[in-house]
C-alpha cells in the first residue's frame, strides 16, 4: 500500500501564519497533495517498507564493483552529532575550525594513501570525480594551448560513467579491448594512441578482478604521447595501503568514499569521489578544498576559493561537496589507522581469492580462472545457460531466495553470464562458505530441477516484475482518483 | 581491528585452500616497485571511544551559533522520526535497487517521493534526485539542449540573480559541451527580472530561460510573465525552486499558460540537516514529453508474474550503465539516503505542516527585517514582494559588522560583496521557523552593537 | 542461529591494561564465554533478530490492558541527548537545574491530572508503584498506631500484581467478586470490610473495561471502616483529563508512565510507576521527589530527602527511579498539553466502543454488552470454544497471520475464553476495520476450515512452541558444547 | 494533534456505528461531579520543534561536566551500534513477549542474555531482569528466605560497606515481609569484612549473607572465605557484584567451595548510558536448585510442532499473573529495553572488550589516585586492593572543596560525610577508560586549586 493511500482528507489542520506581503497571484491555488496521515502511520508506513529491502545490516551483499562492507554505525552518529549536522555551510570560520580541521586531514590522509599530491573533497560521487578530473585534463591542455587533444581511451571493460564522463567533458570516447587475461590490449592501445589523445581512464585492478601488471608500461605510453592518465578508484578497496595509483603513475583519481572507507551507500546514495592530482594538475582543482594557514603560533583552517587555484575548474556544487558523507569517511579512516588500511586491501584479497578457489572447486567457471584474483572476482555461467538454459539471472534471482544479495549481473559487459562477485574485508568465512553452499545447491537445482531457478525469487515480497511494462506504460507517480 | 572478522585458524584454512603460504603472496603480480612503504603521514588507529572523545572535541569547538543565514541551505525542523527511521540499517546500508524483488522498500519509497515531487511542483514526473541544486540546474540545462525540438541554440538565459554558485558549478559542468550561459540583469529596484531586460534578447536563440523563484535575494519573480515570454521566444522554461516555498507559491508547472517545462533545485528544506553544505539532493521534475531525455534512476510501478503490484527501475536505456558514451548524464550514485529522509519528512509534516513551516519562516524573517530596520543605518535593499529571505544594507562594512556579531554567537547573514559588488555593504539574511523572537531580538541587539562598535 | 554460534575463539585481540594491585585469587581464571564476533555480525545479527517481533512500530497491537500506543520518536531523542544520557545521577545541583526543573513539572503536571495532592516519580513500573503505595498505606496505619488492619481487598478481576504486592508488604488478601455487569458487588465488599481492612485495591475503569459507577459509594465505605483507597492506575487512559482519581477519592495512585504517557515498552520495559497521594498520605513519600527550593528571587530544584519526608517508607531503588523514562513522559506531557489530556481519553474511548459496536455486528459476543466501553472491551469465544472447538487462543494466534498482535487473552480470569481489546487513541480507523475484517475472516475459517485456525501461526519464523517442554526440560542458556 | 489519526467525517461515521451523538455521551456512565475542569496547572502543548528547543535549551543549563563519580553508576563509553540497533522500532516498542511466535526476536535476545549473565557471573541460571541493583539485592534477599533449606530465619547479614541506598531500598522492599537485615561491621583499614567481624555472629541462625564485591569502598572483599564461612553456618551468600568487574574478576559462582548461591547487581555498566539514574537493570543470577524462586521472567529454548527451535517465557508459574497473591515477586514489566541494549553491547565488546574497558578503568582510577595522594592533605583511606574506585580523604572540608571544584566543570567525587560520618572529609572517586590523562590531570589541577582555596 502506498502511503497516499492512508492519507485522509482533513487530517492536519492548518496553522498557517499569515503571507504577508505576497501577492495571491504568485500564491499557490490548491495545497500541494501530499498524503495526510499521523506520525504513527508515516512511522510504521515506512518502518514496515524498510524491511522489504536487503542490506549489509541484514545480507551478504557481494554486488562486485560496489564494495559493500559494514558501515560503522560511530559514523552515522558522530556525522548527526548538532554541532555537525547543524553546521551552516556558509558558517565563518570561528565556527568552524573543528570541522576544517577534520576535512584537512582527511584531505592529508588520502594523499598519504594514494601517493597524489593534492586532494579534493568536493566532487559528490564517483561520476562528478570522474567529470572533475577529466575536466582538469582538459583544462591542463587547454593551459598548454593542446586544443587538439579530443579523445579520451577507455578500456571496454571500464564502467559506464567513465565514457559517459568524457562525452560530458565535451571528448569523444575511443574504446579499447581487452585480453582475455584481463590485461589491456596494449598494441590495440598503441594503435589508438596518438597526437589527438587526451588521456586515458583505467581502473586498476579492473572490473574483471585482475590487477593491470602492465600499468608502468601503460602510464609511459600514454605521458610520452602527452596523455594523461586518469585512475577510476571504485576498486582502491583491493590495493589500499599496498599499492598506491599516484607511484602508478596516475596524475588524477577519484576515489570512490562511499565505497572503500564505508560510507553508507543508502538506497541509491549520497557518495563523494573526491579526487587527487599529480603535481602538475594542482592549479586545476575544483573549489572547494580545506587550506591550513599557519602563521602567528596559530593554525587556521578556511576553504580555498579562486585565488588560491586561479586556473580551477570552477565548483562543481552549491557548498562544498557531500560533507556529512566526508565525515563519516573522515571517521572511518582514522578508526582504521596507519596499519589499518592494508589490512582493508588483504583480506578483501583474501576473501576473494578464498571464494574464487572453492567455486571453481565446486565446478564454477572462473573468466580468468589462472590469476589471481583481486578483491572481486568474476563467474561466467555461459555453460549453464547454454546447456540447462539457467542464466546467470536465474542464479541471481534464486540466490535472493536463499538469503543472499545477488552478485552484480552482466557486467562487465565483455563477460557472458557474469557474476561479479565481491565479497569485501568485512565479511566472515563463514557467510562465504554459506553464499558458496547457496551456489551449490542453485546449481544442483538447474540440474534436477531448473523451474525453481528460473521462476526464482519465491520467497520475496514480489515475484519477477515486468519490467517492459514497466517502460511502456510509464507508471511514474501516484495521482489521486478519489477523494477520501 | 573490530571490522575484519577472520581468526588466524580461519586465515590458515583459506590460505590453504586458495594454495598459497601467506597473505601477501596474492599481490605477487604486482611489480615490487610499485608497493607502498609505511603511511608514515596516517595517524595511528583510534578506538570508537577515542575517536567519539575527539569529534565531541571538535564539535565543541565549532559550537552552536543561531544561524540567520540561507543562501541556499536553510534550518528547518526536522522532526525526530525522519532520521531515526531513515537510518534503519535497511534504508541506510542497501545499494542502488538493482535486484527490485529485494529492494522493494527503496523503490516503493522513490516512487511515492517521485509522486511528493510532481505534486509539490505541479511538475509532471520526477526522477530519484541528482546530487544537489546546483547539479540540478546543470543537469537540467543540458537536458534543454537535448530537448528543445525548437530551437538548436546552445544558449541559455540566466539571471544574475540565480544563486551564484549555482550559475557558476553550472558553468563548470555545462561547459566542456560548448554550452554558453548568458547573463541576465536584475533590476536595481526589485531585484528582479523585469520583461525589459529580457526583451533585449528578442530575436536570438535560446535554448532555455532559467527562472529561480524565489530568486537569491528571496524576491518573487513575476514567474508568469517570464514562463510566457520566453516560450513565446521558443525556449524552455527551466524554474529553481525552493520545495518548501512551493507549498505556498504558484507551482513551476502551473507558471504562465503552459508551465515550466523542469523544474529543478535543491531537496535541503525537506529534511535535510545543514550539515555544512551536503549531503543534500537535486530535484529534477520535467514534463512528461521530456521524461525520455531525463537523467538519473526513475522507479516506475509495474506488475509482477502473478499480477502483483511492484517496483522496478525503469528507462534505464537513457543511464551510463546501458548507454555508456551516449547516456543522457553520467550520474550513477545519488543522493538515495536523503530521498529517503525527505519521503519521510514530507509525510510526517503533509501539506500543512511544509505550508505552516514556509509561512512561519516568513513571518520570521519579516519580522526580523522589520526590527532591524528600524536602527539607524540599515534598509531594505529591494522594494519586492519576497519569500522568507531579505537582502538589507548597512552603513558601515558588512564583514566588520557580521565579524562582530559572531562575539554574540551569531551567524548575521551572507555577506553578497563577492558576488553582487554593485550593492555594497549588503548581507542576505533569512530567520527560519527555528528561529524565537527571543534570537530575533538578541539579532538586533547584536547588529545594534556591532553597528555601534565597528 | 544463536550469537554464540556465530562466534569464534581467538577473533578478539585482549589490549588489556595491567591489573595493578588485584591479588591473582581474586582474578577470574578464565575469560567468560561471551561471544566473539565482529561489530557486522553483531549488527547484523540483532538487526535480524529485532524483524521476528511484532511491535507498535510495524503492527496494530491491541493488547487489553497495556496501553500500546505511539511512542513519539522525538522524545527518544530527546532522553538520549548526552547532557541527558550522560548526566550521573549523583551530580551535583548545579548540573542538574534543567533536568530537575524538567522532573518537578512533571510531578506537578501528574497531580493536576490525577488530582492528587503529592506525587512521587520513584516507581520503576506498576508494579513497584503498588508496592509504594500499600506501604504508604501499612506506614499510615502504623503511624497511627492501627495495627490490627492486617488485610487489603481486592477485586477478582484485579491484575495479578495487585494481590501479589499485598503479600509483599505483609497483607493478607481478600477477593471481592464482580457483577456480570461489571461493577464490583457491593454486597459481598460490605460483608469484607472489617477493622482488619487496611485498604480496597481498585483499577477504574476495571480490567473488565466498564466504569466502576459505585465508586463515589465504595469510597465512603472504605473511608468509614478507616480503610484507605488504592487506585491502579495502568487504566488511566480511559479517563485522562477527564475524570481525576483524587476526585473519585483515592488516597494514592499509580501511573503507569509507560502506558499512559507513551514510553516504549522495549519488549519488557522499563517502566515508571509515578505514585499520587492524597494530602494525609504525603509525609509517607518515598523518597526522592523533586523540591523547589524559593528564594533570594532564585528557585532551586534540589532532590527531597529524608528530612523533607520523616515519615517517608525509604528508598526504592539504587537513586531516583527510571529518569530516562521520566524524560520521555515530561516530553509527552509538554507535547500535548492541556487540551491533549483529555483529547486521549476520547479517542482511546472511541476506538473501543467503535470496535464493540461493530464486532457485535458482526457476531461476536461482548462480555458486558449493554455498556460504554471505556478504552478497551472484552469479547468472549466460549460459544466458539463450546462449538466449534476453536478456543481465544487459536483466534489470538491466527490473528499473527494475518498482520495483527493478538489481543491480551484469558485476562480477566473471570471472563472465559476472552479476549481485551484495546485499540488505543493513535490507531486509526483503518487499521480498526482492518482488524475487525481479520476477526470476521477467522470465524469464517473456524466454522468451515478450524484447523487452519487450531494450527495458526503459519506465517510466523515458528508454529506453536512447546511450553511444557520448556518448563519440564528447562534450558535457560547456551553452554559451549564445542569451541571452534 | 498529531497522535490522533481521526477525520472529523471519520468520527462521525464511528459515533452513528455506536449510535451516540458525540463523544462525551461515552462518558454518560460517569457521575457528572467527577467530571474534571480544565487542568489549568498543565500548560498548553508544544510542538515538536519548540519542545526540542526547550530541552535543548534545558540541557544546555546542565552541560556536560567531567564526571569522576561512581558510587554505583559508571560512565563508561558504549558503542553506537548499541542504542542505533536497541531503538529499532521492533525492538523499543514492543511489549513483553506474551506472543511468543510473534517475539522470537525480543525472546531469542533474552535467551541470549541469560547465557551472558550466567557465563559472566559464574552461575547457572539468570532471569530476564528486575528494576535495579537495589531491587536485584531486595529480591535476592525474598528469595533467599523462601529458598533456604537449612534455615528458617528472616535475618540476613548485610555488611555496612554495601552500597548504602541499596541497604536502605532493600530495608524498604523486604520490610513488610519481617524480614530484619543485620549490619556488619567494616575493617577500618581495609573497608572491608574480616573474619573476625563474622565470628561475632556464630552460633546464631541467619538466612543468607550478602557480600559486595568490589564493595561500596572499591575494595576487594576476600569472597572465599566469608563464602565458606556463610556455608558452614547454614546460611545462603548473596553476591552483589559489578558485571564489567566480573570480566576479570572471580565470578560469584566460583566463590570459596561451593560459589554464591545468588548473585545480583546493578547491569548499567554494560551499556547504559548514566542517565541521572535509570533505567539501568538489576541482575538475578542464581544456582538451578533455586531457579523456582526466583522472581521475574524467564525465557526457556523449545521446539515448536515441526520440532524447529524457539523460545518462550518459561516457569510463568512463579509470576503474579498466575500466581497473585502467591508469587515469588510482584514484578510485572522489568528492564527489557536496557537488557536489549545490553545484550548487544557484550555481543559487540565480547569479554576481551569488557576486559579491556575494566583494566582501564582500574588503571586510569589508580592513575587519578596516585597523582591527588601526591597533594600535600590527600591520602587513601583503605589499604585493601580494590577494583576502579577508591576512597580519599582531604584535609579540608569535603562539600566546600567538591563544590569549588563544580567551578572547573569536575565532578570531584562522592561525598561519604552523610552515610560514613566516621570516615571524616573522605570521598570516592572512580575515574572510568573514558577519562583522559589530560581530564585527570585537570582533575588534579582542580583539586589542588580548591584544596588552597577552601
Ligand atoms: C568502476 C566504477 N567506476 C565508477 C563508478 C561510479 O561511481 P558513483 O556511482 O559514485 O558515481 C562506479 C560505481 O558504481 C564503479 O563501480
Ligand atoms: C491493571 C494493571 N495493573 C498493574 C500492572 C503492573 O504494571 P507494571 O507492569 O508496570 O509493573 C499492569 C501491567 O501490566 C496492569 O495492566
Amino acid at each position: 500500500m502506498l502511503i497516499f493511500e492512508h492519507s485522509k482528507r482533513g487530517l492536519h489542520k492548518r496553522d498557517t501564519a499569515e503571507l504577508k506581503g505576497i501577492p495571491a497571484n504568485m500564491r499557490r491555488a490548491e495545497p500541494a497533495k501530499l498524503p495526510e496521515v499521523s506520525e504513527l502511520q508515516a512511522v510504521r508506513h515506512f518502518t514496515r517498507l524498510s524491511t522489504r529491502n536487503f542490506s549489509i545490516d541484514t545480507h551478504f551483499y557481494p554486488l562486485g564493483s560496489c564494495t559493500m562492507k559494514y558501515n560503522p554505525r560511530v559514523a552515522n552518529s558522530i556525522a548527526l552529532m548538532p554541532e555537525f549536522a547543524g553546521r551552516h555551510p556558509l558558517a565563518p570560520e570561528k565556527f568552524s575550525q573543528g570541522f576544517l580541521g577534520c576535512m584537512y586531514e582527511l584531505q592529508e590522509m588520502l594523499c598519504e594513501v594514494t601517493g597524489m599530491k593534492g586532494f579534493s573533497l568536493a566532487p559528490m560521487a564517483g561520476a562528478q570525480g570522474e567529470f572533475a578530473g577529466i575536466a582538469m585534463i582538459r583544462a591542463y591542455h587547454d593551459a598548454n594551448g593542446d586544443h587538439e587533444r579530443r579523445e579520451i581511451l577507455v578500456p571496454d571493460a571500464a564502467h559506464g560513467t567513465n565514457p559517459a564522463t568524457a562525452t560530458m567533458c565535451g571528448y569523444t570516447v575511443k574504446e579499447i579491448p581487452t585480453l582475455a587475461n584481463g590485461d589491456v590490449n596494449l598494441e590495440a592501445l598503441e594503435a589508438a594512441i596518438g597526437p589527438q589523445t587526451a588521456g586515458l581512464m583505467l581502473t586498476n585492478p579492473s572490473t574483471l578482478g585482475v590487477f593491470e601488471r602492465q600499468i608502468q608500461k601503460i602510464a609511459k605510453m600514454i605521458h610520452q604521447a602527452g596523455g594523461l592518465l586518469y585512475y577510476d578508484g571504485a576498486n582502491l578497496n583491493a590495493i589500499l595501503g599496498k599499492i598506491r595509483p599516484g607511484d602508478m603513475g596516475f596524475d588524477v583519481i577519484h576515489s570512490n568514499l562511499h565505497k572503500t572507507f564505508a560510507t553508507p551507500h543508502g538506497g541509491g546514495g549520497p557518495g563523494s569521489g573526491a579526487i587527487g592530482v599529480s603535481a602538475r594538475l594542482i592549479p586545476f582543482m575544483p573549489i572547494a578544498g580545506v587550506i591550513k594557514d599557519e602563521g602567528q603560533g596559530k593554525e587556521l583552517y578556511r576553504w580555498a576559493n579562486k585565488t588560491d587555484y586561479p586556473q580551477s575548474i570552477g565548483h562543481l556544487s552549491a557548498f562544498f561537496g557531500n560533507p556529512g558523507v566526508l565525515i563519516r569517511a573522515y571517521v572511518y579512516m582514522r578508526l582504521l589507522g596507519r596499519d589499518g588500511m592494508s589490512r582493508v586491501s588483504e583480506f578483501s584479497t583474501l576473501n576473494a581469492n578464498y571464494m574464487m578457489a572453492e567455486m571453481k572447486k565446486a565446478g564454477f567457471q572462473a573468466a580468468i580462472p589462472d590469476r589471481f584474483a583481486s578483491h572481486e572476482f568474476i563467474i561466467t555461467l555461459k555453460k549453464q545457460a547454454k546447456e540447462l538454459h539457467v542464466t546467470a539471472m536465474d542464479f541471481a534471482k534464486r540466490l535472493l531466495d536463499l538469503g543472499y544479495h545477488a552478485p552484480t549481473t552482466y557486467f562487465p559487459l565483455l563477460v557472458p553470464e557474469c557474476l561479479l562477485i565481491e565479497p569485501t574485508e568485512t565479511e566472515s568465512k563463514e557467510d562465504l562458505d554459506g553464499f558458496i553452499k547457496a551456489m551449490v545447491q542453485i546449481q544442483q537445482e538447474a540440474e534436477n530441477n531448473p523451474e525453481i531457478v528460473t521462476t526464482a525469487p519465491h520467497t520475496m515480497p514480489v515475484k519477477r516484475l515486468d519490467e517492459v511494462r514497466a517502460a511502456k506504460q510509464l507508471d511514474l507517480s501516484w495521482t489521486v482518483t478519489q477523494a477520501s | 581491528m573490530p571490522f575484519i572478522p577472520h581468526t588466524e585458524n580461519e586465515i590458515n584454512a583459506m590460505l590453504e585452500s586458495i594454495g598459497v603460504k601467506q597473505i601477501d603472496d596474492l599481490f605477487g603480480e604486482v611489480p615490487k616497485e610499485l608497493r607502498a612503504g609505511e603511511l608514515t603521514k596516517i595517524p595511528h588507529g583510534l578506538s570508537e571511544m577515542q575517536m567519539t572523545q575527539l569529534m565531541t572535541e571538535r564539535g565543541a569547538q565549532d559550537g552552536r551559533p543561531v544561524c540567520f543565514i540561507g543562501a541556499g541551505a536553510y534550518d528547518h525542523y526536522v522532526p525526530a522520526a525522519v532520521w531515526q527511521i531513515t537510518t534503519r540499517g535497511e534504508f541506510y546500508t542497501a545499494y542502488t535497487p538493482y535486484q527490485a524483488e529485494a529492494s522493494q522498500g527503496t523503490l516503493q519509497l522513490i516512487y511515492e517521493f517521485q509522486s511528493m515531487m510532481t505534486t509539490l511542483t505541479g511538475m509532471d514526473v520526477s526522477n530519484a534526485s541528482v546530487y544537489d541544486g546546483a547539479s540540478s540546474l546543470a543537469e537540467a540545462i543540458l537536458m534543454s539542449v537535448r530537448a528543445n525540438r525548437k530551437s538548436k541554440s546552445k544558449r541559455i538565459l540566466v539571471p544574475r540573480n540565480v544563486n551564484p554558485t549555482y550559475r557558476s558549478a553550472t558553468h563548470t559542468l555545462v561547459n566542456g559541451q560548448n554550452i554558453e550561459l548568458i547573463d541576465v540583469p536584475y533590476d536595481a529596484d526589485t531585484g528582479c527580472i523585469n520583461l525589459d531586460a529580457l526583451k533585449a534578447f528578442e530575436g536570438e536563440d535560446f535554448a532555455a530561460v532559467v527562472i529561480q523563484q524565489p530568486n537569491f535575494f528571496g524576491s518573487l519573480e513575476d514567474v508568469d510573465a517570464i514562463t510566457d515570454w520566453a516560450h513565446a521566444n521558443n525556449a524552455l522554461v527551466i524554474g529553481i525552486v525552493n520545495p518548501l516555498a512551493m507549498s505556498i507559491l504558484k507551482p513551476a508547472g502551473q507558471w504562465g499558460e503552459a508551465g515550466a517545462d523542469i523544474a529543478c533545485g535543491d531537496g535541503q528544506p525537506l529534511g535535510a540537516p545543514l550539515s555544512s553544505g551536503g549531503p543534500y539532493y537535486g530535484i529534477m521534475t520535467c514534463k512528461k514529453a521530456l521524461v525520455r531525455q531525463m537523467p538519473g534512476r526513475i522507479v516506475g510501478r509495474t506488475v509482477d508474474e502473478d499480477g502483483k503490484e511492484g517496483f522496478v527501475l525503469t528507462l534505464q536505456a537513457r543511464e551510463q550503465h546501458i548507454r555508456r558514451s551516449k547516456a543522457t548524464s553520467n550520474i550513477c550514485t545519488n543522493q538515495g539516503l536523503v530521498v529517503t529522509a525527505s519521503t519521510i519528512h514530507m509525510s510526517i509534516l503533509g501539506a500543512a505542516g511544509l505550508e505552516n513551516a514556509a509561512s512561519q519562516s516568513h513571518l520570521n524573517t519579516a519580522s526580523l527585517v522589520e526590527k532591524v530596520c528600524a536602527i539607524e543605518g540599515v534598509e531594505k535593499v529591494f522594494n519586492s514582494a519576497s519569500f522568507h529571505e531579505t537582502v538589507i544594507k548597512l552603513n558601515k562594512p558588512a564583514k566588520a559588522v557580521l565579524d562582530a556579531m559572531t562575539n554574540e554567537n551569531i551567524i548575521g547573514g551572507f555577506d553578497l560583496a563577492d558576488n553582487y559588488p554593485e550593492l555594497g555593504d549588503a548581507i542576505l539574511v533569512c530567520a527560519t521557523e527555528q528561529r524565537t523572537e527571543k534570537q530575533i531580538d538578541q539579532y538586533v541587539g547584536a547588529l545594534t552593537k556591532a553597528l555601534s562598535e565597528v
